[in-house]
Formats: C-alpha cells, structure tokens, sequence
C-alpha cells in the first residue's frame, strides 16, 4: 500500500475529480470531496513519515526506469510540500460548503467541486513528480482548473472576471516560458526526469558545454517561476484574482498555489541547476533579492492602504512571498530552513485568515474594512482568529510568522546581509500597519448599521478557521517539529537533487 | 541739631574731622618712641601684643607705630574705597529699577 | 544626657505647627520649642569636660546592608564649634519667633523652624553625610522663607535662591561622594581642630586633598562657598533676602551663611586659598553695600562683608582666627539681625525699602533708631560692642601669623582686613542709620513698630551692648568658643596666655579709625547718597545670560530645530511615501492632523481605488521581457 | 518550591486576575475587587515568596547557575523561559507593589471621572501587569522581547482609552514608535546577537541571559567578534529599546499623555517606561557584560546621549504649560538617568558595580515619586478639573493632601534628602566620580556626567518648584473662586499618600532597597575580557 501511495495522491484526486461532475446535487460533491481531501491528506503524512524515517521514496509509473517513464520523487523537501498542500485542502475542502452554497450558483456545486479536485489533484503532481515535464502538464491542469474557480466569483463581484481572464494570460505566459526552459534542458541532456536532467547539467557545467543553452533555459525558468510565484514585479495577476474569487477558494489558492510554485522554483534551482550553478555562475541571488526585498516593501504599502481585507490579505501574501523568496535565495542554511518553515507557516495563517475572512463573507456578504468594523464583540471567534492570524502576518514571536523570519534573519546574518535583515523588518513593520488597521476596526471600530445584526458564524466554519490558525500558533510555540522538518529539506535541497542518489 | 537739614552734614563732617585730628594726635602722644627706634611700618605695628598687654619695650614701640598708622590708614583706605565703589564699580554695575523684568 | 541632635525638636515642631488652628497656640508652640531648643542646646554643654570631649552620638543606619555600602548617620556629635554655633542659632530662634509674633503666615514660621532647626543639627552632626542631609533640609526651609515673603519679586527670587541652594547641594553632594570614594569614610575631620587647642596645628585631610587637587575637596569646598556667598556664587543672598518677609529675613540672615562658616572651619581650617576667598568677599561686599540702595539689600552686602572676615580668618586657621571667626560668627548674628530687624521695622511701617525713598524717620521712631545705631556701632566694632573684640580676634590673628611666621599673605590679610573694617563703619554704622533716619526729610511719621518687635531689637541691641562690656566676653562667650584664645606669650619662658582686647592704645586706635571713617563719610557724602538704581551682580548670569542668551538663543534654537526633525520624520515621511507610491485615482482619501509639540501635521492617506485600472496586461508581459533580458544580459559573460 | 518556579507563579496570577475581571465584568465591585485581590496577590507573591529567596545572601547566586524555568522550547535559542535574578526582581517588586496603588488610584478615578470601557481598561491592565512579570523574569532576550511587545500591544487599548480621534491618533503614534524601534533596531540586534555569539547550536550561550554577559563569556572562550560589531549591536539595542526614551526616540511618551491618568501612571512610573530601562540595564549587564563594553571603549556616546537628553528633556519640561506633559518630559529626563548609570557602567572596573546599582535604585525611586506625580495630577483633573500649570494658582489651599504629596515626590525628582530620590542620586554620583582605573582620575565623560547631574538638579527645581510654589503661594484665581471644590475622592487621596510617605519611608527604611541593588553588586563582580579582542 504504501508503495502505490505516491500515484495514489495524484491519481486519486485525479479520479475523483471526474466523477464529482455526475455525484448530483446538494451537499453530495462536497462530501465527496471532503472524503477525498481527507484521504488524500491521510496519505500525505504517511509519506511524511516515510520519507523523514527511511529517506526518499520513488515511484516509477508502469515500472518504466525513471530516464523514460515518469518518476514520482519524494523526499524531505516535497514531502514537506505535500503534507501542506494536502492539509489545506482538506482543511478548506470540509469549510467550503456553506461558503460555496453561498457564493457559487447551487446548480453549479458539481462542476465547481470537480474543479477543485482537480485543482488540488495538479498541485499535489506538481509537487510530487519528478519529471519536468510532468510538471508542466500538471501545472496546466492546476492553472486552468483554477482560472475557473476564480471566475466562480462573478457571482458576488463581476470583476471576477477580469480579475481570472488576467490570470489566465499571465499564467499561460509563465507556463509557456516554462515549457521552453524545460524544452531546452531536455535538448541538451536528452532527459525529463529530474534527477537525471541535475547529473547531466552538472557534468555539462563542468565541462563548460552549451552554457549559453543552460543559460537561456535558466533564464526562461527563472522568469516563468517568478511569474508562477507572483514574484514583484511580476505579480500582477495576483491580487485581483484572490481578493474576487470565492471565499473557500481563496483559502485554498493563497495557501498553496504560490507555496507549490516556490517549491517548483527551489526545486529547479537546487535540485536540477544546482546551487553552484544559480548562485554561483549565474548572479541570481542579487536579482532575487533586490526583487524580493523591493517587493516585500511596495506590496507592504499597498496592502496598507487597501479597503477590502481581502484584498489587503492578498498583497500582504505577495510580501510573505517576498520573505520566502528572500530565505532561498540567500542560499545558505538557515535561509532555506527559513524559506521552508514560512511555506507551512504562512500557508496556515494566511489559510486560516481567508478562511476568517469567508465566514465573515458568509454572515455580512462582503469584506470591506467597514463590514468589519466593531465585529470583535459580534463574532469574537472568527475575529480572534483573524487577529491571531495577524500576529503571525506580522511576524509576532510566539507565532508560526516569527519562525520562518527568524530562521531567515538568521540566514541574512550568515550571509552577512544587513540591509536585507533591515528589510525584513521593515516588511513586518508594514505589516503591523495594516494588520493593526484591520484590528483596530474590528475592536474598537462602530459597527455599521448593516452589520449590528451580526451573529458568529457557523461552528463548521469557525472550526475550521481555528484549526488552520491553531496550528500555526502551535507552530510558534512549538516548532521544532516544523523546523526539523524544514532543516532536513534545507539540506537535502542544498546536497544536489533532494538527496535521490 | 536737625538731622534731616542739609547743613548737618557740614556740621558733622567737621565734629568727625577734629575727632579724627585729636585721635591722631593721641596716638602720636603715644607713640613717641617711633624715632627713637627707627621702626617703621609693619613690624612696628603688630598689633597682637598690644592686645596681649605686654610690657616688653621693642613691642611698646611696634604697637604706637600701629595706631598712629590706623589714622591715616584708615582715612586712606575709606577715600580710595569711597571713591572706587562710586566711581568705577558705580556705573559699571548699576541699572535702571527695572532692568531684570523677570 | 541628651542624645540628640537638639535641632530635632524644632523640625517636629515645624511639622506639627501647621496643624496648629488658632493664632495663640501657634505662637505659643512655637516660642515653647525654640524656647526648649536653647535649653537642650546649653544641656549638651553638659557632661563632657569641654573641649576634646565628642563623644556623645546617636547613630542611624541611612544606608545599611552589605560590603562597602554600609553608611551609618552620626546625628550627634559635639564639634569643637558647635557650641557657639548651636547657641547662637537657638538664640535666633526664639527671638526670630517673638519678632515674627504678629505675622500671619502660616507656611512661614514653620519653615523657619525646619530652617533653623536644621541648621543646628549641621553642627552637631557627626559625619560629611548627616551634615549634608540637614544641609538640605536647611535649604528648602529657607526657600520656603523667601516664598513666604510676598514681595512682589518673591516667587521669582525664591525660585533663584533654591535653584542655586539646589546646585550648591548638589557639588556638595559630588564632593562628599568623591571623598567617600576616595576616602571609605565619612566622619567629620575633627582633628584638626583638636590639635589647634595644643597650639601645634597641622592641615586636615580635606586641607591636604585640597593641595594635592582632589576633586573631593575642591567641589566640598566650592558646594559650601556657595552658602557663604562667595563671590560670583553668592549673587543669590542680596537676592533673595530682600524678598523675604520682614521677618522671614532675620531668619535667613542667621543661619545659612554661618553654617557655612561652620563646616569650613571643620572642613577647611587653614586652606591658604579661603584667605584670598574671605578678603574678596570682604572687599566685594563693601564695595557693593557702598552702591547699593536698597536698604536691606545693603545689609545683605553687609553679611558677605562680615562673613568675609570669618572666611579668611578660617583660611588663616589659627587658634586665635578660629576662635575670632565662630566668636564674629555669634556676634554678627547678633548685629545683622538686629540690623535686619530694624530695617525691617521701618519698612513694616513705611512699605519702603528704598534709603531714596526715606529719612528723617529718627523723629518717630526712636526705638528703633537708638537699636540701629547700636547696630551700627556693632557692625563697626565699636569699643564697648561685641564685635570689638570679636573682629580684633580675628585682625590680631591674621598679624600675629604674619609675625610668626613672616607669610606676606597674612600681611596682606591684616591689610585688607583693616581697610574693610574701616569700609563697615563706613555703610553699615554711618551711612545706613544715616540715610534711612536722618538725612533729608521723606515726609513719613511712622512710629515705632509693634511691641514683639520692638523688644527683639531692644534684646538684640543689649546682647550687643553686654558683650561688648570688658570682662563679660572673657567669662560668656570665651567659654563656648572651640578653645581658648591663647597667645604665645614673648621673650624667653613666657607662657601663652589669653587674648584681651582691652589695652589704651587698641582703644584709641579703634576710635581714630571710625573718627576717621566718619570723617570721609561726611565730606563724600553727596557721592555716596543714592540714586534710583539696582546694581547688578553675578545673579546677572542666571537672570540675563542663560535665559537671554544661552536659552533663547542657542538651546531654545535648537530645540526647535529638533521638534522640526521628529516632525519631519514622523509626520512627513511617512505622507511622502503615501504620495509617491500612490498616485492614481483616489476613491477614498482620510485627512488626519496630530498635534505635535504644538504644530499640527497633517497627514492624508490615500485609499486605493479597487476599479482603477491596474497595469494592463501588455505592461505586465513588457516587465516578464525586460525581466528575461535582463538575465540574459546581466550573465551572457559570466559562462 | 524552587525558585525560578516562583515567577511562573508571579506571571499566572495577573492572568488569572484578568480572567476574573472579563468574568466579573457585569458587576463593577466584583470586577474591582478582583482588581485588587490580583494586585495583592501578585505584591504577596513577589514580596513574600521571591524577595526572601533573592535575599537570602549567596542564595541567588548558587540559584542562578541553576536552569531557568522552561515554559515552552520552540527551537535552538527560542525558548520561553524564567529565572529570577536581583535586577528582575527589583522590577518585579517596584511593579507589583505600585500596581496595587495604581488599582486603589484606578478605581477612584474611573469612577470620579465615569469612564466608559472599565473591563477594558482593567482587563488590559491586568494583562499589562502578566507582561510586566515576564519582562522581569525573562531568562533569555527572547523571552524579553516576547513580553516587552506583550506590553507594548496591551496598553495601546489603554491610550487609546478615551477613543476620541486625538487620542487613536496619539496612540497610534505611541505604539508606532515603540513597535518601530523593537522590531527595526531591537529585534536586528537579537537576531545578530544569536548569529554573532555563534548561538545554541554551536554550544554558546546565544540569547541566554549570562553572569558577565554573553559577549564576554564568547569572547573569553576564544570566540571573535569585531569591536565595531559589538559597538553597532549596542547602538541597536539601545534605541530598539524604545520604551527607554532616550532621545531621540522618545516621542511616544508625551503622546501617550492623553491617556487616563492611572495610565499614565502605569506609563510612567509602574510599568512601561521601567521595562524600557530595565531592559537596558540588563543587556548591558547579562548581553554584553560590563567588561566588554569596556573593553570596546565606544560607549561613550551612551553617557553623552543620556546627558543630552536628561539636560534637554528638562528644559523642554520646564516650557510646559500642560502638566501631564510636564511630567512625560521630567520622566524622559529622569530615565536617562538610569541609562546614564548603564552608560558608566560600560567604564568598567570599579564603576560598574556601582553604576549598575544606582540604575536599579532609581528604578525604585523614580517609580515611586512620579507615580505620586501623577496621582496628584489626575486627583487635580477629577477634583479641580485642571490640566495646566498655570491654573494652579493657590489649589494647594483646597487641596493640601495632594499638593503636599506633590511637593514631597517632586524634592524626591530633585533628590533632595529626606527622599528617595536622594539615595539614587549618591548611587549615581558615586557611579560617575569612582574612576575606572582606581586611580583618582576622572575622565572627561565622567565629568560630564557629574555636571550633567548638577544641572538637572538645577532644572527639575526649575519646572517642579514653580508648581508648589503656585499652589501654596499665590491666591486662588477668581475664576477659582467661583468654582468651590475640595479635595478628589478618597482612594485617590489615600493611593497618593501612601506612594508619597512611601517615597519618605524609601529614604528612611532603605534596608530593602538598599539591600537589592547591592545584590546587583554582589552578584556580578565586573569582569574583563581576557582575549578575543
């Protein structure tokens, strides 16, 4: 069983994601789902527990060797990944159906959960895979399937619409970039499967042949990740796209989609290129940083100044990325681990505090600032939880937010970058402006005359909520779990291919 | 003798100066033996043993030189002080009534 | 046996005064404790055999506990002046309270009490720290006195006069702990003293800090001049004591300076450098009191005058100087009291301070005139005054010194000395009486103040007169002195024996010089009559100076410049930022103001507008291209 | 119980207090009586339970090698942990004995005043006073940092208490400023100090809060570090520590006035500004060690910093019509007397000792007069509803009670004896005329700092006394006339009192306080740094 459960976390939501269309109506598809994600979810900490106990685990579809089939990898770095990706999902998944009976036109709960599975079903390959080109085919079926949900939105807030076409046109300029980085490592060493593709670029490397190849590969990569990941400046699909999307959706896509194209992006930059190679030959740190640490300040301003706490939720992810982006590309340790340890945190907090936001959606019909003004005494719990969700945006210790940036702090120091320690910091500063602008309004604002009538929303729902940002206080306090876990993918990822040999 | 009429001062300015004129001549009186010894200024004048009351005759000397110097000392040392503290420290440190407004 | 400072009764009493309701207990209390004060004082006197026995103490742990940190208070200790001392304050304080019967502030006389109760325990107290803490105590009790005055100037004048106490304190302080660092000891350098009494003297170690440059000793030193009114530090007593009220002065006159006096001769007996300190003050207090105008302002010059002579007669540090020095102290508490007493009198019944706006007053205020001449006479010592032989202590002092030991500076000393004599009866004795009671008429018909007045000065006057009679100093005031006066007799196997002042030629010596200085007085007395003027001091460089000059100027500048900055950083910059990053369209825009050190900033926070366009898509993929150029630029050498 | 239990004790107690209060909150004398019950506890644990220990001579000490109590480890030089150590419980003490005044103080000002949001106001109190407790009996800097933010986020409530928009906006400025500083400078410093040090994992200290400092006990173990570094790290810390106001970071004190003046009390004298201070004295001493700024010997602007403000600060003060502003720059003045002792500490040799002492004796002394200070303004508001200065005029007549605590807590600002403040200023006058060396020499900083002293006393008299003298002094204003009043309610008279005759007791029974900071002496000898360097 264990072996086939690498296929099975792809196959399985893959599956299931077909029939959902013909599971009928009302709460059926999202119990299937739910089952679904449950399992799937299941599953991931099984290989968690298999890759941190005996070492990478690889599954070769068909049993073809991995240079011609398709390769499933895991190990300490994407099994991590996995366990998020898949922890979100069910998690968002068991939310979802009030808040999708709400938003999504009730015919529609079929085809939208047949998406959803199938969304889930790309990131989880993504992650899974070790082969190249599955990556793309995987990360088309994410995207595309994705760009529908978002547009599901249109229900509440036309530009939806706009919002997803954007979307798609981005996203198919960073995929299309990818498949031609990807097509030019193949010409040159004549594989697709990923541990194969690192061994023969190093040897190419080394040998000083078809650099200029490697280099236009790289770039393409390079920038087709940046997008994927909504990097600053490329991250202009981003903001729109989740603060007009429904509720549950946004949970699910702010949690993972961009966590997933960070882990592409370590992956190709450690595990295939090599981290001589993209910090050393090529000087990509500067480029990575600078971008990064620019953007962790400009998104900072703008989320700051946004009137829909959506919206300000999804240009503060734009930062948190930033802070991920930052961890990696200081290329030592302690910023990998960093880097690691923000995806699960951040994937938590930023989940839980959507999901917050979805309840509030759910009672108020919308997220303005002055929808939740004064709600602190009217749904204590769902604000509790977005305000402790805050903390951790803001990076306040004892949160699962300090982590990941003291670990980065740490790595900035090691590299013995001041300024982008001084950075970081700025960044969290900006995040207590506007985390605490939200705060202020919920506890000591006037409620509207719309929202007086206010009452906590579901228990499903809050339950939810509280148990993404429950654990990522659980994750502040007591983190040396999560940090092991990141340090064993830090160093696998630093070792050359994720440790596969 | 009306105190507040102008006039006074001259009046009293000369029932001081012949004071002064006999307290002078007292102390010359007294101190006849200047010339005799030769002393003169301020080892003839130290006056402590004068105070002690002692009967020694170099110190009888020293102590009459002592007062017929007081007189004019005194006279000299009042006008210089009168005149410096009015004429020079005077102008330099006096101001209107109102000059600290505080 | 007493156990305690006697100064202790008065600052209970000055606590539980206010607490007094009707007029009558009030003055009654108050006379009792002082009263009872006098008579604890003369108890201590009992008991030991007189000089060299000091053994009499009451301890108090300030700061007890562990290591080198353990300070324990010697609250009662009998110096070798603290007889004198103790008794003249004690005295003061019971006239103080009769004088101050029928004023009808209640803060005042309490205040006093503390003032002077705390003044008599700085001379019993047995270490640098107790000292210093009552040092304090006497300081705000006396700032409170000025408060008290109600003249128009007394709020600002007492404000001056505790700021500058305050900083005296305060270098005091420094200097004590100095020399607790240096030193791990803070009893009182009684030896000194003690040894003088054999006749053989050498410095203390304060004395010896002060040669070898120790920063203890030198700010000790500079602490306790500023209570003397040394010059350039001591702006603050013409100051202040003319605010007071008229009784309130008396009290001021009596203690601080005096116990100044005090401590420099536990401190600092023999420090060449107080002979130069004491003969400034005696010539810049004279040249001053010549100037000045205000009445009561010219007997403040008056003290440094006066106190200059105990300055220099403790720098001089000999057994006679010393024994002059605490014996002047006595009799010029007596004689300036009396003096302020008087002034106070006049300016009681007349609301004039002014010598230009007086005279003519002898007609109707006899009392008082008789009490200012005695006054007067004291001040120039007279013969058959106190001061006549208290001053000819300290004059003969500085001589035979100089005979001893041929040190011009002791010359000088008697020079100065003598001049300034001469200069005392010139103002005090001649001039003050002069223009406030004689001279030309005013047109004031007051009559003699309130009897509680006029009988403190009528006691104060016969104190004067009684002490001054020959034989009676020699059998009072004698025996409280630190030691006897002895002088080294002359010629071979003479013995030392006491110091008498009595002789022909003292006599008439004394007399030629105030015959002499009347003289002067009378042929410039157009110069010397006044005019409507003030005369500045060095109280000019916290009046003018640092508010003027140094505060408007150059920190109030600066100060500003640095509220502009915080505005600046906390106000603009961050608007700034707002600006620069945002400027498209605008739905929502928030104008908010915070008061900032007076100025109001305004911020104003831009909303972005969730249906203004965002960057199209064509701009999003320009940015994805120069982004791939620009990695394939930036590296197309580095492989 | 062990002794480092002991703080976890101290630090539930105002938890449960606040737990009590969000419960009781219905029913105002439950609520209060909570309040106060809290307050007692907490004054019974840390005066009863912890400060015998503490005192017990030698005890500590042997405690301190000890392991802190660990309340939850997250990963390599995180932890929460406690250990309870002289200087904490100097803090601790001072805190918890005042916060009892303070809640007497409170409940007579609330309700004279009918203030709105009372559970609130308390509930934020009571989870003030936890934070205030983990400052004082953090292990580590982590721990440290953790409470001192605990802090900073539990009292915007109470700023911002009146919710008028002048004072969101000044709170706003209040929490600005201090979240700016800890997180830009502060947090900075910590992270460098762990990857300076070589942290946890590499066997070092890291942010553990070490006899002779962690910086001295790296570098005598052969660790190296560029003095520049350790220079620039002291800089960070120094103005990260917002909550010291050390110019020119102190902005947010006077905007933090438009609070309610128990607030301001806790502000100023409880809590706030003494955890600033507090934490400063305690990196210099555990974090740095006193032998190794000395060794660095670029410190100075430390002294030369504080100098400026307290000189600067007073005379801003002296300007001040309003007088709860006043009073903010009297207490950013006087703080920097406690940073200035820190400052001499970092001379070394014999002044450390009894630098760091005078620090932890002006904590207590400046705890106890501007608390007064601030009761007598707030007892002013509610009786006489004035707020400046110059409306003062002869209210000494009308409110003998308070003008008279008034005047004694500000001669213990001045440090005039019989006060408490007097003893604070020997312990610092001491710490700037002993000389590093031993010789008798004194540096041009020390002299500074003597002068600087000298002056301040000068300047408090001149914005303090002007007070007294207008309320004893001068005559009531007609427009006093007109509006008859007496003396504010009874607690509020009663909690000056007490904090005043405390500030007295302080200068007479100093064996307590006296016997404390010569723990601080006693426990930490100065020690040189023997290589590195």
């Amino acid at each position: 069983m264990i072996d086939s459960i690498p296929a099975l976390m792809v196959v399985l939501p893959l599956m299931a994601g077909v029939i959902t269309v013909f599971t009928g109506k009302g709460d059926k598809p999202w119990a299937w789902a739910t089952a679904i994600t449950g399992i799937v979810f299941a599953m991931s900490i099984a290989l968690l527990a298999e890759v941190t106990a005996h070492g990478p685990v690889t599954y070769n579809f068909g049993n073809w060797p991995s240079q011609y089939g398709i390769a499933y990898t895991i190990d300490a770095m994407n099994g991590f990944v996995l366990f998020v990706v898949s922890l979100i999902a069910a998690v968002t998944t068991y939310y979802s159906r009030l808040s999708v009976k709400d938003e999504i036109p009730n015919d529609r709960l079929h085809i939208f959960y047949a998406l959803w599975l199938l969304t889930i079903c790309g990131l989880l390959g993504i992650t899974i895979t070790g082969d190249t080109f599955n990556v793309y085919v995987l990360l088309e079926i994410s995207s595309l399937t994705l760009y529908a949900l978002i547009a599901m939105g249109y229900r509440r807030d036309r530009r939806a619409l706009t919002a997803s076409l954007r979307y798609v046109i981005l996203g198919s300029v960073g995929a299309s970039f990818l498949l031609l980085g990807i097509g030019y490592l193949m010409m040159i060493t004549g594989t697709l499967n990923m541990v194969d593709m690192h061994d023969r670029l190093q040897v190419l490397i080394h040998n000083d042949e078809y650099s200029r190849t490697i280099m236009v590969a790289y770039a393409f990569l390079l920038v087709g990740l940046s997008l994927k990941l909504a990097l600053f400046p490329l991250h202009m699909w981003l903001p729109n796209a989740y603060t007009y999307a429904p509720s549950a959706v946004t949970g699910l896509v702010a949690a993972t989609a961009t966590k997933v194209a960070v882990y592409m992006t370590i992956r190709f930059l450690f595990g295939i290129f090599g981290r001589d190679f993209s910090f050393g030959a090529v000087e990509s740190s500067d480029v990575l940083l600078t971008c990064a640490g620019l953007g962790v300040l400009y998104t900072g301003i703008q989320a700051a100044r946004q009137n829909n706490v959506k919206s300000v939720l999804a240009w503060s992810s734009l930062g948190q990325i930033g802070y991920i982006v930052i961890g990696f590309s200081l290329n030592n340790e302690n910023g990998l681990t960093g880097s690691v340890v923000h995806i699960l945190n951040h994937a938590l907090i930023k989940g839980g505090m959507f999901l917050a936001l979805g309840c509030v959606a759910y009672r108020l019909g919308g997220t303005r600032l002055t929808h939740l003004k004064g709600l602190g005494r009217k749904m204590p719990w769902t604000m509790a939880a977005f305000t402790a969700g805050g903390l951790g945006l803001i990076g306040f210790p004892l949160t699962g937010g300090f982590i990941g940036k003291w670990y980065i702090g740490l790595g900035a120091l090691d590299a013995g970058n001041w300024l982008i320690l001084v950075v970081i910091m700025l960044g969290s500063l900006l995040a207590v402006i506007y985390v605490f602008r939200v705060v202020y309004a919920i506890y000591f604002g006037e409620a509207e005359p719309d929202s007086v009538h206010a009452t906590e929303a579901p228990a499903s729902m809050v339950v939810c909520t509280w148990i993404l940002i429950g654990m990522s206080l659980v994750c502040g306090l007591w983190s040396e779990w999560s940090v092991d876990l990141a340090a064993n993918a830090a160093k696998a990822m630093l070792a050359g291919f994720g440790g596969a040999h | 003798m009306d105190c507040t009429d102008p006039k006074t001062m001259k009046k009293m300015k000369w029932i001081f100066g012949i004071l002064t004129i006999i307290f002078a001549i007292l102390s010359l009186f007294i101190s006849e033996k200047i010339a005799e010894h030769g002393h003169f200024f301020f080892t003839c004048c130290c006056p402590v043993d004068g105070a002690m009351g002692v009967e020694a005759e170099c110190r009888e000397v020293a102590i009459d030189g002592q007062w017929y110097f007081a007189t004019v000392y005194s006279l000299l040392a009042c006008c210089v002080l009168v005149v410096v503290s009015t004429k020079v420290f005077g102008p330099i440190f006096k101001r209107e009534d109102t000059y600290y407004n505080d | 046996m007493i156990s305690f400072p006697p100064g202790l009764i008065l600052i209970v009493a000055a606590v539980l005064l206010p607490l007094m309701r009707s007029k009558k207990a009030f003055n009654t209390w108050a006379l009792l404790a002082s009263v009872s004060t006098f008579v604890v004082v003369l108890l201590t006197y009992i008991g030991g055999d007189g000089i060299g026995d000091y053994t009499q103490s009451c301890e108090y742990a300030l700061l007890p506990g562990l290591g080198d940190f353990h300070i324990t208070l010697e609250l009662m200790q009998l110096n070798a002046p603290t007889k004198i001392f103790a008794t003249v304050f004690s005295l003061m304080a019971i006239v103080g309270v009769v004088y101050s019967f029928n004023q009808d502030r209640r803060i005042e006389l309490p205040a006093a009490l503390l003032y002077a109760g705390s003044a008599i325990c700085v001379t019993y107290a047995g270490d640098l720290l107790t000292m210093f803490l009552f040092w304090e105590l006497m300081a705000v009790g006396s700032a409170i006195v000025v408060w008290s005055g109600g003249q128009k100037d007394s709020a600002r004048a007492g404000q001056r006069y505790v700021a500058v106490h305050l900083l005296g304190g305060a270098i005091l302080m420094a200097g004590i702990v100095a020399y607790y660092v240096a030193n791990g000891d803070l009893a009182l350098p009684n030896s000194p003293l003690t040894v003088i009494a054999d006749g053989s003297y050498h410095a203390s170690a304060m004395v010896e800090y002060l040669t070898s440059n120790n920063i203890a000793a030198w700010l000790i030193m500079i602490g306790v001049l500023v209570n003397a009114g040394a010059p350039f530090l001591g702006a603050w007593l013409p100051d202040a004591y003319p605010e007071a009220s008229v009784s309130g002065t008396v009290f001021l006159s009596a203690f601080t300076t005096k116990t100044a006096v005090f401590v420099l001769m536990m401190l600092f007996a023999g420090a060449d450098v107080l002979v130069w300190v004491g003969l400034a003050m005696a010539i810049y207090g004279l040249i001053y009191a010549l100037i000045e105008n205000d009445m009561r302002r010219i007997l403040a010059y008056a003290i440094i005058n006066q106190l200059g002579f105990m300055v220099c007669a403790v720098g001089i540090g000999t057994p006679l100087t010393l024994c002059g020095a605490s014996a002047h102290a006595f009799a010029s508490v007596v004689y300036k009291a009396l003096l302020l007493m008087a002034a106070g009198s006049v300016l009681y019944q007349t609301g004039k301070r002014k010598c230009t706006d007086l005279g003519g007053l002898y007609k109707t205020m006899p009392i008082t005139m008789i009490c200012t001449l005695i006054g007067g006479m004291t001040i120039s010592a007279m013969p058959l005054t106190s001061s006549f032989t208290t001053k000819s202590l300290i004059t003969s002092g500085a001589a035979l010194e100089y005979e001893l030991g041929h040190n011009p500076l002791y010359m000088y000393a008697w020079f100065v000395l003598m001049a300034a004599s001469a200069g005392g009866a010139l103002y005090a004795g001649i001039k003050f009486p002069w223009l406030v009671f004689f001279n030309k008429d005013s047109g004031l018909r007051p009559s003699d103040p309130p009897k509680n007045m006029t009988w403190s000065m009528i006691f104060l006057a016969a104190l004067c007169v009684i002490f001054g009679f020959p034989g009676i100093s020699e059998l009072t005031l004698y025996t409280i002195l630190p030691f006897a006066p002895m002088v080294p007799g002359h010629g071979a196997g003479a013995e030392p024996h006491l110091y008498s002042t009595w002789s022909a030629s003292h006599v008439i010596s004394q007399f030629a010089l105030l015959a002499a200085t009347g003289f002067v007085f009378f042929s410039f007395v157009k110069t010397l009559s006044r005019t409507v003027t003030i005369t500045i001091d060095s109280d000019w460089i916290y009046r003018r100076l640092i508010p003027s000059y140094v505060w408007g100027g150059l920190l109030l500048p600066a100060v500003r410049w640095l509220g502009k900055g915080h505005e600046f950083l906390l106000g603009k910059v961050p608007g700034m930022i707002a600006r620069g990053v945002q400027s498209d369209v605008i739905e929502e825009r928030v104008n908010k103001s915070i008061e900032l050190g007076g100025t109001t900033i305004r911020f104003s926070f831009h909303f972005r507008d969730n249906r203004r366009r965002d960057w199209a898509v064509g701009g999003v993929l320009l940015v994805i291209t120069v982004m791939l150029f620009m990695y394939l630029l930036l590296n197309f050498n580095a492989i | 119980m062990d002794l480092h239990t002991y703080s976890v004790v101290a630090m539930a107690i105002p938890l449960l207090g606040a737990a009590a209060i969000l419960a009781f909150g219905r029913w105002p004398n439950l609520r209060e009586g909570a309040t106060l019950l809290t307050a007692a506890a907490l004054l019974a644990v840390v005066s009863c339970g912890i400060a015998p220990l503490v005192l017990v001579d030698g005890f500590w000490t042997g405690a301190w090698e000890a392991p802190a109590f660990e309340l939850i480890h997250m990963v390599p030089d995180l932890a929460l942990s406690f250990k309870i150590e002289p200087l904490g419980l100097v803090y601790a003490l001072v805190a918890s004995s005042l916060w009892l005044m303070n809640s007497v103080y409170a409940i007579g000002y609330m309700r004279g005043n009918k203030e709105e949001h009372q559970t609130r106001f308390y509930l934020c109190f009571a989870v003030a006073m936890f934070s205030v407790m983990g400052i004082a009996f953090a292990s580590n800097m982590f721990t440290l940092f953790v409470f001192y933010e605990v802090l900073t986020l539990s009292t915007f409530p109470l700023v911002s208490h009146k919710g008028t928009p002048h004072a969101v906006r000044s709170a706003s400025t209040y929490l600005g400023i201090l979240v700016f500083t800890s997180v830009c400078l502060l947090l900075v410093g910590v992270i460098a100090t762990a990857v300076v040090t070589g942290g946890a994992e590499n066997g070092y200290a890291g942010l553990d809060f070490t006899r002779g400092g962690v910086f001295l006990n790296y570098l005598n173990e052969g660790g190296d570090v560029a003095k520049g570094i350790v220079g620039l790290l002291f800089i960070l810390y120094i103005y990260g520590i917002g909550k010291a106001a050390l110019m020119p970071s102190h902005r947010w004190l006077p905007a933090a006035m438009v609070a309610p003046t128990p607030v301001s009390a806790f502000l100023h004298a409880v809590a706030v500004v003494k955890a600033g201070v507090f934490s400063v004295l305690k990196i210099t001493v555990y974090i740095f060690g006193t032998g190794t700024l000395a060794a660095i010997s670029g410190t100075d602007w430390l002294i030369y910093m504080a100098g400026f403000t307290i000189v600067v600060a007073s005379f801003i003060a002296m300007f001040q019509d309003n007088l709860k502003r006043r009073l903010a720059y009297s207490t950013i003045s006087q703080l920097s007397y406690i940073i200035m002792a820190a400052g001499l500490a970092t001379l070394g040799g014999a002044v450390a000792p009894i630098a760091i002492m005078a620090g932890g004796m002006h904590i207590i002394a400046h705890a106890f007069g501007k608390i007064t200070l601030f009761f007598a303004a707030g007892s002013i508001y509610t009786a006489a509803h004035k707020t400046d200065v110059s409306q003062l005029d002869g209210i000494g007549r009308r409110m003998p009670w308070t003008m008279a605590a008034f005047a004694i807590a500000s001669l213990s600002m001045i440090g005039v004896p019989p006060t408490a403040g007097f003893l604070s200023k020997w312990y610092l006058l001491s710490g700037a005329l002993t000389s590093a060396d031993g010789g008798g020499t004194l540096s041009t900083v020390q002299w500074y700092a003597v002068v600087v002293i000298f002056l301040s006393t000068v300047l408090n008299a001149g914005y303090f006394l002007p007070i007294v003298h207008r309320a004893f002094f001068r005559p009531l204003s007609a427009d006093a006339e007109a509006h008859p009043h007496g003396e504010a309610p009874k607690p509020i008279v009663l909690a000056l009192c007490c904090t005043a005759v405390g500030t007295v007791a302080l200068f007479f029974c100093s064996d307590l306080a006296v016997a404390l900071v010569e723990q601080l002496q006693a426990g930490f000898p100065s020690s040189l740094v023997n290589g590195g360097f």
